[in-house]
């Protein structure tokens, strides 16, 4: 029953076909079955867009301060409320996006990058780990408070520097945990099995314990986008955060946690965005743990 | 043609005194005795055979099938491939060593990474060596997965989704991928039933044929060992006991205890009710080996001396080593 | 010693009980010499006396001081002793404790160092000391009885163990004593048993004191909305610096009282020693820009609490207040601004505002001075720091070009370091007609010529603008309702209060 | 495994001689001295620097290192500007309170988080797997202080079951001990529960799929056993790491809800001695958390070698 | 007659793919009666394992369903709640797993795991379930037991960790035994061992066993009956003599056949059945085996046979089957040494 060269041709041919015409078809499905990661972007997207078109939408100024109309609870005129020097909340919330996205997204993403690096390199080598793990001891050490100030006073209060402080900050957890995922991974036959074959240190370690350490990096990594959205409101609170009357979502919460008792749509309203942003983002990762996770078929009807 | 007999006479792989103890640490980490697992093995294979490996579970094969391929390093001795000591090589020669030796491991799923698609696993060993463009990547993969007995339409699964059988074929044919000049099988058809373990067995045979390859074949199944093997040794708690040509092993067993082996192996036919050899005795573990001959507790021929002196190796006939007291 | 029974034998009210005190910020030091800090003032005013002090009118009075004499020039001042006063180690109070502890003052304290330089203090007999000055110091009672470094009296031999660290022990003759400072969590303050009080009506810092209670805890809350809940709780007794805000919403509650104090000013200080604003005309434009109001609505929230007020000394302080100047306060007047702005030549650099939000006033303030300044057309940039960083930047002429801080009332005008130049004081006020009238003022034959001169120094001071009022602020303090006769001048006061 | 153990005893030396240039630095690079803390606002430029003379502020840099690192080697890790104590009485008297409310927080946030997380991940993608998900998200995106501020006014303020704030020694009785301690810690610990709770459902998740589970199952193995002794384990080496981070962290500083509470622990001393610049403090401070980090991470990894037996990292 | 331990009727067991819903167990029913061996052998992938673990009910729960019955004793195990799977599970069926690497927990000695399992189902003390782990261990040949106990799997070579699951499944004394490939990675001798053991506990306890295995010889030694099994499909069952000596199906015929040989010419090619197993995603329509069958007609590409009695205990799936006996030459198997 051997085919004939000729046809063994074709058939490989339309085989072939056939399987990058599955392999789309699986990304694809594997995406839209898994309905965290849908409902995770949805939500990421809605917040994007929210940040990009919204300040075209909302009318006030969300730096117009008028004495006479300090916090003012919601209501037709001010959806939000106002707060406690008249500046229109909802426009402040939308304002505030920008930033507080911006630093919560990189900041966990250079942690993720720099943090991953340093943990699956610790982890397979031994001769790094010493080192490398040490100085994430004395990084974690500093408090980033004093690190925030003295790179603020270094290079001058702006965001990116907020960024680089915070990232210098949390890179040591994403790399302990990351680290602590690959050891276990580096232990497994397969990995043997690659070094077997003769891979690189690099092919194997980035292209096959990484994977695995995708989970419980992304729940760090959700983590520190949530963390540092948080503290970079305690940094600007002490001048190294962002300049002063420009909104973020976490300054916005500390102007609200003084009025607390009379005006909570000052810290409701924020506090709901950078909850929304955190699931958008945690529901995108888990999805994305779901994507690589071989065994995610659930029984559909 | 000299550069033949040249190459005929340069062993493909020589393993000198080979030696690999492992550890024994209690709780609290301090080291409280060793596994000597492989026990002063050496042996020879020359370029396009197959050196079939038999003996007890435990007696150190896939030990010795690892520390060759340097996966763990040896406490002792040497392993020759093409003139090189393995144990001496750094980095890029070593690596470039590896694409020439594969290794089939003993268990077949968890050498597999569960998060990887077969396709993909397979492909890798291309990418690893950078064989190939991405076409004709897929290409070989498919053919291989074909050679094996799969539907290229699987190129897209996960380990998990496969049988034991099956994770075995994948595994063999990722050795086979890079065509090497030495493949350390180790038990790669146990989980085969036996039609599709001659399709693998013919395959593997083919194979060797084409490229001049050689094989460093472990098996518990004797018949197998038997039909792939030119040469076999056989291992007993860590040392290797018989060496001979495979016909002569078969037909000429000296060694007790691969007299005792050779007497166990079932016969499939119901009716037939075989003699076996039984093996009394306490079985000795590799953690303090038995002193003289390792085999003499078990051995139903055992003598004095057998208790005292390590027996040596000895030529007993034409490609026939053994080491027993018996054979002076 | 014997220790004490625990009641007390004085046969007056049964003592009651302890305070806890939520306090806002944690000392730098409990040596009230050495630092302007007004936490170091509030907690060691119950600790330590001095020979002279205010009332409730900034009028002064004597203390430890039995009676003072001004001599006929002013140059010699007499304090004449109470007898009998003990400090809390036991030790009896003597003419020696107090000339050491006063040239203390006069080496370490900024006024001392400022006027008395040339002063000495000496004893005359065991129960007086004498003033000498090289000239008349209309103002030099004043300066004695100032709260802030305040010239207290401690024993000569605590005087002599001083390091430049201050003090080691914190021994005065008050009517509470020193028992332990817990870094981080709270002073201790005990009755002290053998208070002498006076027995003339309790006003302000002066007059009568009884210490009704056996201990006072000065817990370190910094967290307002802490204090606010503690407050609420009972968990606490006194909350000093509540948010104006949440005046409002403690005010309906039956259990608390709101005690709302004067407490000096907030306002803007120009750098006029370089920059934009080392011209005249360019402070007269944001003079005649700024909108008080609305920035004192966003500081303290609630007309309440801010008072719109020209002057640098208040209605209170009867001795000096002036009139003068009103006309320039809160002119509100854009197109004038305008105009100033374009005399002085402003073409869009841009202005630095520095603030802290270690104190929300000020913040509040900036946020919204900067709004205005910016509807002039001005590009304004506010920069946050914490307030050590403030405190260094503003020190820097090239940095900055104004920053936003708060004064506590003073007794005399000299203690407004804006006033004068030779004290460098941030800023870099330099106006030799301003020091010329507080030259006068201090040796100024009487009051009445003083309060005159200074009528001209707040005239000078609208013509020159070394810095800009805002209005007069306040402080709330809240209390449980069982807590009567709570206190306050230039800070909260203690004694006399009783938990009922 | 002793050998290892030395070895990264002797790693403290590098890291803490790194740490102490870096952290030096750091603090003369950030504006702002304590001399004019110490005088206060009012003060005039002439009397800081008069100050700053006193406390040796005004020598140069290399100068100021060098007699702050000749004390350390000494043991002497300086004196407080601000408080009557050196800066190792400071943080001993600060690490009390730091320790109890670190451990409470984490045994709370622990007790809490496993189960929480071991359910979701078996209950993957039901409702109890979704509410605790969100309840944890809750925990990651509610920032302690406002959690904090929530927790004093609904049990402090409105039911009055516990104190506002503040704190009480051991010595005082652990009942009065704790009573201070319990909102705090639940403030604190709220977020590391999160953060624990995530990791654990989420290394469950790739753990639940193996053979030894299944093999567990086939002797009869009861689910709870089976969850919790041959899947936790398994799973539990990243939620080890990040409970040892947090743990970490809460001994850096929990400044913001020690402030809250008013508890005066190593994070207010950290943040107050940052905000009056009370460099010695600051940098011994930091000096004496940089070991307590090596000593948790030294700890944690052998830990690691105790749960899996793959991962002994003092094997050679 | 024995009773009947363990009757599967018509069991399927579906999991849910990427790719949609596949069948791997398509409607196989055997009974095993206690004190009897059945064997199972087949294509590699054929479901034997798959098999195996439904019957526990073993199988990942989100992804796979179950159809037909499972009757245990004349109970559905279908039907039972988890806890009662719990009591069943190790302690009346007990089953030692094809793949004994993955399976052993890697993070508990192996004796703690052997030890597990006897405490669970055992009213012991800890220290007697601990050398009652030894002498299992023993009694599978593990050399210095008392020492293994306390290894890790990752210490152990492969047979040992099989034995190790052996050991785990025999140490309650099981009602059922299910076997999946036990003795692969076991030397001849030592697989003897185990055989022996399995046959002892066998006669002493009355345990049923279902023996999954490749080697054929170990069929031959120790089974009373057979199911072979194709792509999810019992195809053939007899008893052993009957199956070594007449086998009916054309695909257990070529099973028989290509058995490499102990004796004789070693350089002659294997047997093999042509042809590839198709995958679960496009079984055949008709007979599963036809198109690597050489007897297949039209026929056996459009319908599917049925399993019938051909005479008692030989069961059949082929529409052909007699045609084919015909052809056969009897023993399929030499009699070697
Ligand atoms: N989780 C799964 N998801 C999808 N398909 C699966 C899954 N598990 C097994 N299969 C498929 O089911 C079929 C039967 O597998 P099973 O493990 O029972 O084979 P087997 O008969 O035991 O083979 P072997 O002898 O090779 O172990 C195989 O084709 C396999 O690909
Ligand atoms: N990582 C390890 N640590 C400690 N001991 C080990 C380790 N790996 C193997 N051993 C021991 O080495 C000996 C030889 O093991 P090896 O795996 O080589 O046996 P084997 O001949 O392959 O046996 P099998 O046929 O059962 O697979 C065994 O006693 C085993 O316990
Ligand atoms: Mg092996
Ligand atoms: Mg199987």
């Amino acid at each position: 029953m051997q085919p004939s060269p000729v046809n063994q041709e074709l058939e490989l041919l339309t085989v072939k076909h056939h399987i990058k015409k599955e392999r789309r078809e699986l990304l694809f499905r594997r995406f839209f079955s898994n309905k965290l990661a849908l409902t995770g972007c949805i939500i990421i997207s809605f917040i994007l867009l929210f940040t990009l078109v919204g300040p075209l939408l909302t009318s006030h100024d969300p730096y117009e301060l008028d004495a006479k109309k300090r916090l003012i609870a919601p209501g037709a005129e001010y959806l939000f409320g106002t707060d406690n020097y008249g500046r229109d909340l909802l426009s402040r919330v939308v304002h505030g996006a920008k930033v507080s996205i911006g630093v919560g997204f990189s900041v966990a993403l250079i942690t993720s990058i720099f943090g991953m690096m340093i943990g699956l390199y610790a982890a397979y080598f031994r001769s790094l780990d010493n080192i490398l793990m040490r100085v994430c001891d004395g990084l974690m050490a500093f408090p980033a408070i004093l690190l925030a100030i003295a790179i603020m006073a270094a290079l001058g209060p702006r965001v990116e520097n907020v960024i680089i402080a915070l990232s210098i900050v949390f890179t040591p957890y994403v790399a302990r945990t990351v680290r602590s995922a690959a050891l276990v991974i580096k232990e497994q036959t397969y990995i043997e099995a690659l070094r077997s074959q003769g891979a690189s240190s690099l092919r194997i370690i980035w292209s096959n314990i990484a994977p695995n350490v995708i989970s419980p990096l992304v729940v760090q990594a959700t983590f520190i986008f949530a963390d540092s959205i948080i503290t970079e409101a305690a940094l600007s609170f002490l001048g190294a955060g962002i300049p002063a009357p420009a909104p973020s979502w976490g300054n916005l919460l500390y102007d609200g946690k003084m009025v607390i008792f009379n005006a909570w749509w000052m810290t409701v309203f924020p506090g709901v965005a950078i909850m929304l942003t955190v699931l958008g983002l945690n529901l995108f990762g888990d999805g994305l743990r779901d994507l690589l996770d071989p065994h995610n078929n659930k029984a559909k009807k | 043609m000299s550069i033949l007999a040249a190459n005929e006479e340069k062993p493909l792989l020589q393993v000198r005194n080979l030696k690999k103890y492992f550890p024994i640490t209690n709780s609290l980490g301090n080291v409280t005795g060793q596994v000597k697992a492989v026990n002063n093995v050496s042996f020879e294979m020359k370029e396009g055979e197959t050196f079939g490996l038999v003996g007890e579970s435990g007696c150190g094969k896939s030990t010795t099938g690892r520390t060759i391929m340097r996966l763990v390093e040896p406490t002792e001795g040497e392993a020759i491939y093409r003139g090189k000591d393995i144990y001496r090589l750094k980095g890029n020669e070593l690596m470039s060593i590896r694409r020439e030796m594969q290794m089939v491991f003993q268990d077949p799923y968890s050498s597999l990474n569960p998060r990887k698609r077969i396709g993909h696993i397979l492909e890798e060993t291309l990418k690893i060596h950078h064989i190939g463009n991405k076409k004709e990547r897929m290409e070989r993969v498919m053919e291989m997965l074909n050679r094996v007995g799969f539907q290229s339409e699987q190129y897209y699964r996960y380990p998990h989704e496969f049988s034991g059988g099956q994770r075995q074929r994948i595994g063999l044919a990722r050795a086979l991928m890079v065509n090497p000049n030495l493949i350390i099988c180790d038990e790669p058809v146990s989980a085969l039933d036996v039609s599709i373990q001659s399709q693998v067995l013919n395959l593997l045979e083919e194979i060797q044929e084409e490229f001049k390859l050689s094989y460093l074949f472990v098996s518990h199944d004797l018949s197998v060992v038997r039909h792939i093997s030119d040469r076999i040794g056989v291992m007993y708690l860590g040392e290797l006991v018989e060496e001979a040509e495979t016909d002569e092993l078969y037909g000429n067993p000296l060694h007790p205890y691969t007299q005792a082996l050779l007497s166990a192996v079932p016969v499939p036919n119901p009716a037939v009710k075989r003699e076996r050899i039984t093996l009394k005795g306490e079985v000795p573990s590799p953690l303090n080996p038995p002193s003289g001959c390792v085999f003499h507790p078990r051995c139903p021929h055992a003598t004095e001396i057998c208790k005292q002196k390590v027996p040596v190796k000895k030529m007993v006939a034409k490609n026939h080593a053994v080491a027993c007291h018996l054979y002076v | 010693d014997k220790t004490d029974s625990k009641t007390s034998e004085s046969g007056k009210k049964a003592a009651g009980g302890e305070l806890q005190v939520a306090y806002n910020a944690q000392p730098p030091t409990l040596d009230p010499l050495l630092t302007t800090a007004v936490a170091t003032r509030d907690i060691t005013r119950h600790v330590f006396e001095s020979l002279v002090t205010f009332n409730q009118n900034f009028e002064v009075e004597p203390m430890l001081a039995e009676k003072y004499e001004v001599s006929e020039d002013g140059k010699t001042i007499t304090f004449e002793l109470r007898k009998g006063i003990k400090f809390h180690n036991g030790k009896e109070m003597t003419v020696d404790d107090v000339v050491a502890s006063m040239n203390r003052w006069i080496a370490v304290t900024t006024l001392g160092k400022s006027f008395f330089t040339k002063a000495t203090f000496k004893a005359s007999g065991n129960n007086a000391v004498i003033l000498e000055m090289p000239e008349r110091l209309t103002t030099a009672l004043a300066m004695l009885a100032d709260p802030g470094q305040a010239a207290v009296i401690t024993p000569k031999e605590v005087v002599e163990g001083a390091t430049e660290k201050g003090l080691a022990e914190f021994i005065g003759t008050g009517p509470y004593k020193f028992v332990e400072w817990k870094t981080d969590q709270y002073v201790h303050l005990e009755k002290f048993k053998e208070y002498q009080s006076l027995t003339t009506e309790s006003s302000g810092l002066a007059g009568k004191k009884e210490a009704f209670l056996d201990d006072i805890y000065f817990q370190f809350v910094t967290d307002a909305s802490t204090r606010l809940a503690g407050i609420q709780t009972g968990e606490y007794d006194v909350a000093n610096a509540i948010p104006f805000d949440n005046a409002e919403q403690l005010e309906a509650n039956e259990d608390v009282k709101n005690h709302v104090y004067h407490n000096g000013f907030n306002g803007v200080v120009f750098n006029k020693k370089a920059r934009f604003f080392k011209d005249v005309k360019a402070r007269q434009a944001v003079n005649a820009a700024l909108d008080e109001e609305e920035i004192l609505m966003a500081a303290f929230s609630n007309g309440n609490f801010y008072e719109l007020e020209h002057g640098l000394m208040i209605k209170d302080q009867a001795d000096w207040y002036s009139e003068v100047g009103k006309d320039q306060y809160n002119q509100r007047d854009s197109e004038k601004a305008k105009k100033l702005l374009k005399e002085a030549g402003y073409n869009g650099q841009e202005i630095v505002i520095l603030a802290s939000r270690d104190y929300e006033d000020h913040y509040n303030a900036a946020v919204v001075v900067q709004q205005q300044l910016q509807k002039l057309g001005m590009k304004v940039k506010l920069d946050v720091y914490d307030w050590p960083t403030l405190l260094q930047k503003r020190g820097d002429a090239n940095a900055y070009d104004i920053f936003v801080t708060g004064f506590p009332t003073e007794p005399i005008p000299a203690k407004y370091e804006f006033l004068n130049s030779a004290s460098e004081w941030p800023g870099w006020t330099n106006d030799p007609k301003m020091d010329d009238l507080l030259d006068k003022i201090n040796k100024a034959a009487s009051q009445e010529e003083a309060k005159e001169y200074f009528a001209q120094l707040q005239e000078e001071f609208y013509n020159y603008l070394p810095i800009i009022k805002f209005g007069n602020k306040t402080t709330i303090t809240t209390t449980r309702s069982n807590i009567e006769g709570m206190g306050f001048l230039q800070g909260i006061i203690l004694w006399n209060i009783e938990k009922k | 495994m002793k050998g290892y153990i030395l070895k990264r005893l002797l790693s403290l030396i590098p890291v803490l001689m790194v740490v102490s240039v870096v952290v030096f630095l750091i603090i003369h690079m950030t504006p702002g001295d304590p001399a004019s803390v110490i005088l206060g606002p009012e003060a005039s430029p002439r009397e800081v620097a008069e100050l700053r003379e006193q406390l040796g502020l005004n020598l140069p840099l290399y100068q100021q290192f060098a007699n702050w690192f000749i004390g350390i080697v000494q043991g002497d890790l300086g004196y407080s500007y601000f408080m009557s104590e050196s800066v190792l009485e400071a943080f001993v008297s600060h690490l009390g309170p730091t320790f109890s409310l670190a451990v409470l927080a984490q045994v709370f946030a622990i007790i809490l988080a496993i189960p929480l997380g071991v359910i979701a991940a078996r209950r993957r993608g039901s409702v109890v797997d979704q509410s605790f998900m969100g309840l944890s998200l809750v925990g990651i995106s509610v920032p302690s202080f406002l959690l904090g501020l929530f927790l004093i006014l609904l049990f402090a303020v409105e039911l009055k079951w516990l104190p506002v704030a503040g704190y009480k020694p051991l010595s005082n009785g652990v009942f009065l001990h704790l009573r201070y301690l319990v909102l705090p810690a639940i403030a604190l610990g709220a977020m590391q529960a999160a953060l624990i709770a995530r990791m654990t459902r989420s290394s469950m998740l790739d753990i639940l799929n193996a053979n030894y589970i299944k093999t567990a199952r086939s002797k009869g193995v009861k689910e709870k056993m089976i969850v919790y002794k041959h899947a936790l384990r398994n799973a539990f080496i990243p939620i080890l790491t990040v409970i040892g981070q947090t743990f970490g962290t809460l001994v850096a500083g929990a400044a913001v809800v020690e402030t809250v509470f008013n508890i005066p622990g190593i994070g207010q001393l950290i943040v107050n001695s940052v905000e009056r610049r009370d460099f010695a403090v600051i940098q011994g401070t930091i000096m004496l958390v940089a070991i307590s980090y090596v000593m948790i991470n030294l700890i944690i990894d052998l830990l690691y070698g105790v749960i899996d037996p793959r991962v002994r990292l003092s094997r050679k | 007659m024995q009773e009947k331990l363990l009757e599967l009727k018509n069991l399927k067991t579906h999991f849910q793919t990427e790719r949609g819903v596949v069948t791997a167990v398509n409607g196989v029913s055997f009974t095993v009666h206690s004190g009897e061996t059945v064997g199972v052998v087949g294509e590699s992938g054929c479901g034997k394992s798959v098999t195996a673990e439904s019957i526990l009910r073993l199988l990942d729960e989100k992804s796979t369903r179950y159809e037909g019955e499972i009757l245990y004793k004349g109970k559905n195990l279908l039907d039972f709640s988890i806890s009662k799977m719990q009591e069943i599970r190790g302690n009346d069926i007990s089953m030692i797993f094809q793949d004994p690497m993955s399976s052993l927990n890697p993070v508990y000695s192996v004796g703690n795991q052997i030890v597990e399992s006897i405490l669970l189902h055992q009213k012991c003390s800890k220290k007697e379930a601990y050398s009652r782990a030894i002498e299992m261990l023993r009694l599978t040949g593990i050399p210095s037991p008392e020492k293994r106990v306390h290894e890790y799997p990752h210490e152990l070579s492969g047979g040992m960790r099989q034995r190790v699951m052996i050991a785990m499944a025999l140490s309650c004394q099981p009602r059922l035994l299910i076997a999946d490939e036990p003795t692969t990675a076991l030397d001849v001798t030592t697989q003897a061992q185990i055989l022996d053991l399995i046959n002892e506990l066998k006669l002493s306890y009355n345990m049923g066993t279902v023996m999954i295995t490749h080697d054929l010889g170990v069929v031959a030694e120790v089974c009373t009956r057979v199911v072979v099994m194709y792509l999810g499909q019992v195809i053939e069952e007899a008893n052993v003599e009957m199956l070594f000596k007449s086998p009916c199906h054309p695909y257990t015929r070529g099973l028989l056949k290509s058995i490499p040989k102990l004796t004789g010419d070693r350089l002659e090619k294997l047997h093999v059945i042509e042809g590839k197993v198709p995958t679960l995603h496009q079984v055949p329509k008709g007979c599963r085996f036809a198109p690597r069958c050489e007897f297949a007609s039209q026929k056996c590409i459009e319908q599917m046979p049925e399993l019938i009695e051909e005479e008692s205990g030989h069961k059949v799936r082929c529409w052909h089957f007699k045609e084919i006996i015909g052809t056969g030459e009897g023993h399929y198997v030499n009699t070697s040494s």
